[in-house]
């Protein structure tokens, strides 16, 4: 079992471009859908202030 | 049949309405986010795991499954933009400024996914980081494309002056694409006689077209839930001394 | 009488504060009306918004009793609109400025230096703008007005850094113009001796 | 019959001022023709005076900084009129708008355009360009840079008010098919091939820029009355 994940990650030493590259999507993809989600949450606690 | 059509025109034009599109989108994110989750992973999963290594170029050309997805769609990201553009500046609503206005970083990050991923690539298979292919090229053009609208909305402060200037730059912009792809395709041949060009995607073999297919999908599922997150803080904070928001939004 | 613009309960908010509330008032043909408020009353917004400058409004506004969405796609009313800047080039000669302008590009040189002999300024007529007192200018803003025959005048505060000549020079000319047909929406602080229907737009709101 | 040659006259009677205005104003055509110059000389002073080097890049360097400053000269085409008033004054005549717009575009062309093409024959002569390419560089820059104005005028309604830079970022994407053309015309021309065929795809472009950016800056001009 251990060997194929290691095969899986290497793959004949072409894997961390990968890797990198699924990495790099995923950290963008979560920038593009937390900040929203931040601007929302301060939008609600301010909203909440002023009642 | 025209039952199920008329229910369709309904639904699309309540999504008119920006309150009725929070309700909508507050109550099935989470559907979305599961569906864009499941498809996505599956075939991220199928098509680096398990489809068979290439000849030529060995395990590297896995990367084509998440680059050319995102490239096909910083592309349709584009074109939803001029569409939504010509009815903000046709019927002027409201709700289509303010798609513009959240589509645009999105359709960035998945440009510059693109454009990361492309460079990446093309260092196992030709020794440099960036190297001048004719996709690739029109694919950094279209980032800049996206930076000009995403800059020229911050640039104005009374927002609806903003979506109004912004779906001016999008309607001329989708026009301009296929003009510069067309001619930067041309240019390519004429500086360098065709190499090989980054992804000839029908000539490969099935098993390694199909989970293409599954990561495309995966990534429309993706965007239509990002998009309606990203569309449902916009209508907030464009409306929020509106009553409806004080009602809906605050009450939680 | 038909009258060439007729408004109605117009309301109109300006960045969140209401600015004009339940305006009614017609221009007749060869009539005048003044508007009268303070600063921020909503004058220059009345005016923008009759030109189709600003669409973001409710109440209907009816250009010779039919209704028609924006000023700017309706043409066969021919406006002139003056704004708190009067549009005089500095590098431009006097002459130069009555002739290039949206009035005077079709008329002849004798009708600009009789124009300009009307309002006082035929002395100066190759002279330089920039060294021009602001009231000589005011005459060149008037002077554009008689260039050509249009249906209504719409100036805004048009008796700023005038003297009294300068308010009776446009008493004459309105006059004159009256009786060609024209009619004037005049906006001011106070109101004027033209003979015009006044409308009061801070105790319009008040109501 | 009245309303056409009407309309001429008004086109020609905005012409006429707006040169008049710019003539006035030396600045107005001197900056642009000396901030192609300054661009073009920086090359061969950053890459070194090599003949054969200088020559094969000659066509590009005059291209771009042709591009850069006819474009950077458009900024104030509408800021003064919009400034003092005769904007709106022109806006509420019921003369056609868009003609207005391309009166302004070809008083741009005129004034910033033509200096550019006379300093870009002198820029060739310092960058080696080889003699057969002239005429085929004058003809690709007259219709480059007038169609850099009509992206510019495009740019400078959409950002009125607001910074140069940000006209500038809006429009150069969009004038990458020009400049392919024009580099194009003139590798053609230096290996003597015919490039009729890349001017008509430049004029095409024209055709279809002229009445399609003119009310497209129209749009954008109304835009900042809201």
């Amino acid at each position: 079992m251990l060997d194929s994940l290691q095969i899986l990650f290497l793959m004949d030493g072409k894997g961390p471009y990968i890797w990198s590259c699924l990495l790099i999507f995923m950290v963008i993809t979560s920038v593009n859908i937390i900040i929203p989600i931040i601007r929302l949450n301060k939008i609600y606690r301010e909203g909440n202030l002023e009642e | 049949m025209n039952r199920v059509w008329s229910r369709i025109k309904n639904w699309l034009i309540a999504m008119g309405s920006p309150p009725l599109f929070y309700r909508w989108a507050t109550s099935s994110l989470a559907w979305l986010a599961l569906l864009a989750f499941l498809v996505l992973s599956s075939g991220l999963i199928w098509g680096i795991g398990f489809s068979p290594t290439d000849y030529k170029q060995g395990d590297v050309y896995r990367i084509i499954y998440i680059h050319v997805p995102s490239a096909i769609l910083a592309e349709s990201i584009y074109i939803l933009m001029a569409v939504s553009g010509f009815i903000s500046m046709v019927w002027r609503a409201k709700i289509a400024g303010m798609l513009i206005n959240s589509a645009a970083p999105l359709g960035a990050g998945f440009t510059l996914v693109a454009l990361v991923t492309g460079s990446i690539w093309g260092k196992p298979t030709w020794g440099t980081w960036w190297v001048w292919d004719a996709r690739l090229t029109s694919t950094l053009i279209l980032f800049f494309l996206y930076a000009a609208i995403i800059g020229l909305h911050s640039s104005i402060e009374n927002k609806t002056k903003a979506d109004r200037a912004v779906s001016i730059l999008a309607v001329l912009g989708v026009v301009i694409v296929p003009i510069i792809k067309k001619s930067v395709d041309w240019w390519q041949t004429l500086h360098q006689p065709s190499t090989f060009t980054l992804t000839s995607s029908p000539s490969m073999a099935p098993e390694m077209y199909q989970p293409l297919l599954v990561c495309v999908l995966g990534f429309y599922c993706l965007f239509v839930f990002m998009l309606s997150n990203s569309l449902r803080g916009e209508i907030i904070s464009r409306e929020r001394d509106k009553a409806w928001v004080k009602k809906q939004f605050f009450k939680q | 009488m038909s009258n060439i613009l007729k408004v109605k309960n117009i309301n109109c908010q300006r960045s969140g504060e209401v600015v004009l509330q339940g305006l009614n008032f017609e221009v007749e043909a060869g009539k005048n009306v003044e508007i009268i408020g303070s600063n921020g009353s909503g004058k220059t917004t009345l005016l923008r918004l009759l030109l189709g400058f600003i669409n973001d409004y409710d109440g209907d506004i009816y250009w010779n009793d039919s209704k028609v969405p924006s000023k700017l796609q309706e043409k066969d009313i021919h406006c002139f609109y003056q704004g708190h800047q009067i549009g005089i080039k500095p590098l431009l000669t006097v002459y130069e400025n009555l002739k290039f302008s949206s009035s005077g590009f079709n008329s002849s040189e004798e009708e600009i230096t009789s124009v300009a002999n009307k309002v006082g300024i035929k002395t100066f007529l190759n002279r330089q703008s920039a060294n021009l007192s602001a009231g000589q200018k005011r005459r060149i803003a008037i002077g554009r007005w008689l260039l050509k025959d249009f249906n209504l005048y719409l100036i805004d505060e048009p008796f700023t850094t005038l003297d009294d000549e300068g308010v009776e020079l446009i008493k004459s000319v309105v006059t004159e113009l009256n009786n060609r047909g024209a009619s004037f929406l005049i906006t001011g602080h106070r109101p004027s001796e033209l003979n015009s229907k006044k409308i009061y737009l801070d105790v319009e709101n008040g109501r | 019959m009245a309303d056409r040659d009407n309309t001429l006259n008004w086109f020609m009677l905005v012409l006429r001022r707006d040169l008049t205005l710019s003539f006035r104003r030396s600045a107005t055509y001197i900056t642009p023709l000396i901030f192609f110059l300054i661009v073009v000389t920086f090359f061969p002073l950053a890459l070194g005076p090599s003949q054969s080097l200088l020559s094969s890049m000659a066509s590009g360097i005059i291209w771009i900084s042709a591009l850069l400053s006819s474009l950077l000269a458009v900024e104030g085409i509408f800021s003064e009129d919009y400034r003092d008033g005769t904007l709106d004054q022109y806006f509420v005549s019921s003369e056609p708008v868009f003609v207005l717009i391309f009166a302004k575009v070809l008083c741009h062309w005129l004034v910033c355009g033509a200096p550019i093409i006379l300093a870009s024959i002198v820029s060739s002569i310092f960058l080696y360009l080889p003699s057969g390419a002239l005429l085929a560089l004058i003809i690709s820059l007259l219709l480059g840079t007038l169609f850099m104005s009509l992206l510019g005028a495009l740019g400078a309604a959409l950002s009125l008010g607001k910074s140069a830079i940000l006209s500038a970022i809006i429009v150069l994407p969009f004038s990458i098919p020009t400049l392919l053309m024009g580099t194009a015309i003139m590798s053609a021309a230096i290996n003597q091939q015919d490039y009729s065929g890349f001017l008509m795809i430049m004029g095409a472009m024209l055709a279809i820029g002229i009445p399609g950016l003119c009310l497209l800056t129209v749009e954008a001009i109304l835009l900042n009355y809201e």
